[in-house]
């Protein structure tokens, strides 16, 4: 392909786009929203996959300790726990920090504690999470034989339904995800046979004046790039915003529900979606035109 | 262009067409074209000279026969090599068959960009050869902005802007009028004159009279004369 | 139809016609048309024949000047009457504007079925007068399934199967062999002497010369001839 | 209108389907998968607001009595509580009851019991929920006014998140549906105008023939509602069979997690996704003919 021939095509996309101007921004439309809602999910289950792993990695085992150990078996213990496998962190609570806890949960009913008549019931413990939590069950039973350890325990029905939970969350999300990628494509490239429909009479009378397929499809593969570019430009614009604005809202009326930060998440899915653009835009032109090419 | 120094432009043997819904348009034609004729195709409305001229460039395929043009063989060529075939004819289509988004310019220019040619070359031929029709002023205009005879124009500017060797003319003077279609016949006969062939399917009975041309003249898909130089062969 | 007694079918009063690109294509033409005439338009190619024609069934606004046709005012008459205006006429387009989704008969029949005839009447007329154009055999076939004459022979059936005052043809032999163009003549000749109003814009001479029917001669967007019964007028 | 041209117009309908066949299914791909996603949604949300409302609705508040009241006193309590505006259920919690609980509550720590040398410290109660959530402040208010009552409590910051929560979720869940509202009404439309710019000549030739805007119109309209019903109704059929599917689903995986039942869900949902489709077909083909007729 010569050189004035690359130009004469980037000229033709330009013309093209201006001269089908009403097509050009349907297909842009199309393509913004379609790649938004895409985006939008696709942020939406990436947050829900985060948000499941820290609830999954939350997950602690009690690890009571028997009362008449010493310091330096506490210490030793607390070497071996360390140097377990796929253990992430160990954290010692001694009695004192217990009731502490224990009576900042009861809340208006801590006037219970003084029945105890400041004796204090409670063991020292520590506290460790695991890096995958499907090794809390083995583990607490492994720690359990430990020398010093008295009972090794978790909330075993809760555990079991937070598995449940983020099983089902990240299911329905990539059901979601791969559904809206298909009906995103699906309604894309479908605008585009449209807009490529609306023109089959001029491809055919190309190819009558002696065109070869490349040089047809060229303007259309560049303008199916240029439409992709432009509406997963602005569909990644759009997901800026509304991430940028969904996270101050949920900022401001609840702290404790933390979103993914905006950096580089921002980056990557702008580059996701762009990338969608442009490959759905190119190939949707050069199959749809296809069949059209065949005279 | 394959073997220019092939003697026959078309040859056409025992070729038949027959459309999808079972029309017999061709029927067993054997037809030799020599480089430098000029042939006048003749014969009623829907006798089968527009299939004739469609066979020419492979816009459709024909049912049974064997075809050369310009050295192709049409019936076995692959797909690829259309284009090539079809750059070294010149066609005149009796529905013109513009594009529409494109300008007057731009329409004759389009024959010379699939060809690569370098820009300049572009601007200089397609100015001169709208002159030829008549049509430089009317170069921004869009097809839809033209009269029929004007649109029938640029078609027949397309056609001529690349000097191809074979010009396949289908009607190319049926909205023009009587001093327009000879100017156009005039372009004919001097491009003719420098080597081209031409094959024209028409129905004016005075332009084929007067040029004394040869003359093929179809009847229901059968070719019923050949003559070196004739008339349009129908008296009313 | 209004006023069907009025005697001028088509009054034009210093009508003017400038398109959106600045082409002038009409200048100030005044030209009266009575019940029952056959008038030839006849021009050079984009001397203003068509613009004349698509004024008439309001497809273009003049761009100043008076026209009544059939009684309806064209430049003042509000939008939801021009079906009206269109359905007292038959209208042979120069590009024919069949329906490529429907066949022969369809599109034939489609013009009734706008005025809402009874299916009976339908099926009787659009076989009689495809039979008139010789169609007959042909009526189950897409536009694109037939030869150029052939569409131009469905136009000209679709304009009158309605049986319209007046006929507007533009070009309506350009596609036909001489042998069909005089059929077609025949039929309209036939057709006016019932009293229909016949006007035709054409290249043919030999029919011009031959029927020695009125001729309006434009040229560049005016009349510059108008002879009660005259030839084509060009010597060529 | 005449009979004959209505009977035209259906079987023009039937044969422009026919004709145009491709173009029409992908106007009905389109309409089922917007509608499908619209539906998805609209039932997800739909939930999630059911389930806000379940957790707003527990919101209970603890009314302590004091421990020197007759059991006609508690009854006379009850009597005015249950008389009170906006309250939805009163629930006596006697005080062995109320220990009962709360050893469950303690779990592996139940052994703190033992300290308390089997005294009681808890005081009867009753537990009272209020119909509308946002009462619960100013009726626990009312209430530790009323005599016998020694304190009412709720958990204050709970109920705080809570709302924000379920606030967040009504304003995001009504955001997503008005935007995948409009952005179906886009796509939609959107697609049949390029059906119908395909078809633009063929509306001029027939104007140019004398047909009036309607008879060109009424014939386009059908189509359109054709379509949207199709479409509506496999986009319908495709979302009783995810529901069923999810319901199924989430009813395995997690009993705790309950769905609006099936009926008469299912069928509010199929009329809605239905009507959708046959209104955006039909408004979608006359707005997109509109500019076309004017010739
Ligand atoms: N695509 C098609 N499918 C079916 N039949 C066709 C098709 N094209 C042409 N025909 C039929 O084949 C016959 C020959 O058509 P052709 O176009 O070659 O005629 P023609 O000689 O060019 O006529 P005209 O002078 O009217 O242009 C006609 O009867 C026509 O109806
Ligand atoms: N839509 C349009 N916009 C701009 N100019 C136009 C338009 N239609 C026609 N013209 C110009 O107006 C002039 C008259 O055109 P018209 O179609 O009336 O010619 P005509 O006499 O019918 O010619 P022909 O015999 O070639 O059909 C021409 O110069 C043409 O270029
Ligand atoms: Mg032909
Ligand atoms: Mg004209």
């Amino acid at each position: 392909m010569k050189f004035r021939t690359t130009e004469y095509f980037i000229k033709e996309v330009a013309t093209s786009l201006k001269r089908n101007n009403w097509m050009s921004l349907a297909s842009i439309g199309t393509v913004t929203i379609s790649l938004f809602i895409l985006g939008l999910f696709l942020m939406v289950v990436v947050n829900l996959d985060r948000m499941a792993s820290t609830l999954e990695s939350q997950v602690q085992i009690s690890v009571y300790l028997k009362d008449d150990i010493t310091k330096e078996q506490t210490e030793a213990l607390r070497q071996k726990l360390n140097s377990l496998q796929g253990i992430d962190t160990v954290n010692y609570i001694s009695k004192e920090d217990a009731m502490k806890r224990f009576s900042e949960r009861l809340g208006d009913q801590k006037y219970l504690l003084s029945a105890l008549d400041e004796t204090n019931p409670l063991p020292n413990a520590f506290e460790i999470t695991v890096k995958d939590p499907q090794l809390v069950k083995t583990a607490s039973k492994e720690v359990e034989n430990f020398p010093g350890v008295d009972t090794a325990v978790y909330a075993q029905d809760i555990v079991e339904h937070l598995f449940d939970l983020t099983r089902l969350i990240r299911l329905i999300g990539l059901a979601i995800i791969i559904f809206l990628a298909g009906a995103t494509i699906f309604i894309i490239s479908n605008t585009i046979r449209l807009t490529v429909f609306a023109r089959r009479k001029e491809i055919a009378i190309m190819k009558y004046v002696g065109a070869t397929d490349w040089f047809i499809r060229w303007p259309f593969l560049l303008e199916g790039v240029v439409l992709g570019f432009l509406g997963g430009n602005i569909a990644a614009i759009l997901l800026r915003l509304a991430y940028m604005a969904l996270t101050q809202k949920i900022y401001d009326m609840m702290t404790f529900f933390p979103l993914i930060p905006l950096y580089p998440f921002l980056t990557y899915i702008t580059i996701i979606i762009i990338l969608s653009g442009i490959v759905i835009g190119a190939l949707g032109s050069v199959i749809s035109i296809k069949r059209f090419l065949e005279v | 262009m394959k073997s220019p120094t092939e003697i026959n432009v078309i040859k056409m043997k025992s070729i038949s067409k027959v459309y999808d819904n079972g029309a017999v348009a061709l029927d067993n034609v054997d037809i030799t074209i020599r480089r430098g004729e000029f042939v006048f195709i003749v014969g009623s409305s829907g006798a089968g000279k527009s299939t004739f001229v469609k066979l020419l460039l492979r816009e459709i395929m024909p049912t049974s026969g064997h075809l050369l043009v310009n050295g192709y063989n049409v019936k076995k060529m692959p797909n690829r090599e259309i284009p090539y075939l079809r750059r070294s004819l010149g066609v005149i289509f009796q529905d013109y068959r513009l594009l529409p988004n494109k300008t007057v310019y731009e329409n004759v220019a389009f024959a010379m960009r699939v060809i690569e040619s370098p820009r300049r070359l572009i601007l200089r031929s397609v100015n001169s050869v709208l002159d030829v029709v008549g049509l430089r002023d009317k170069y921004k205009c869009f097809p839809s902005q033209l009269s029929g005879g004007e649109q029938q124009r640029v078609a027949i500017a397309r056609a001529i802007v690349n000097n191809p060797a074979l010009i396949i003319a289908d009607e190319p003077t049926g909205n023009l009028d009587p001093e327009t279609s000879w100017e156009i016949m005039d372009i004919f006969q001097r491009i003719n004159a420098a080597g081209t062939t031409i094959v024209m399917a028409t129905h004016d009975k005075m332009i084929v009279d007067t040029m004394q041309k040869r003359v093929l003249a179809i009847e229901d898909g059968r070719i019923v004369r050949d003559e070196a130089s004739g008339g349009y062969g129908y008296e009313v």
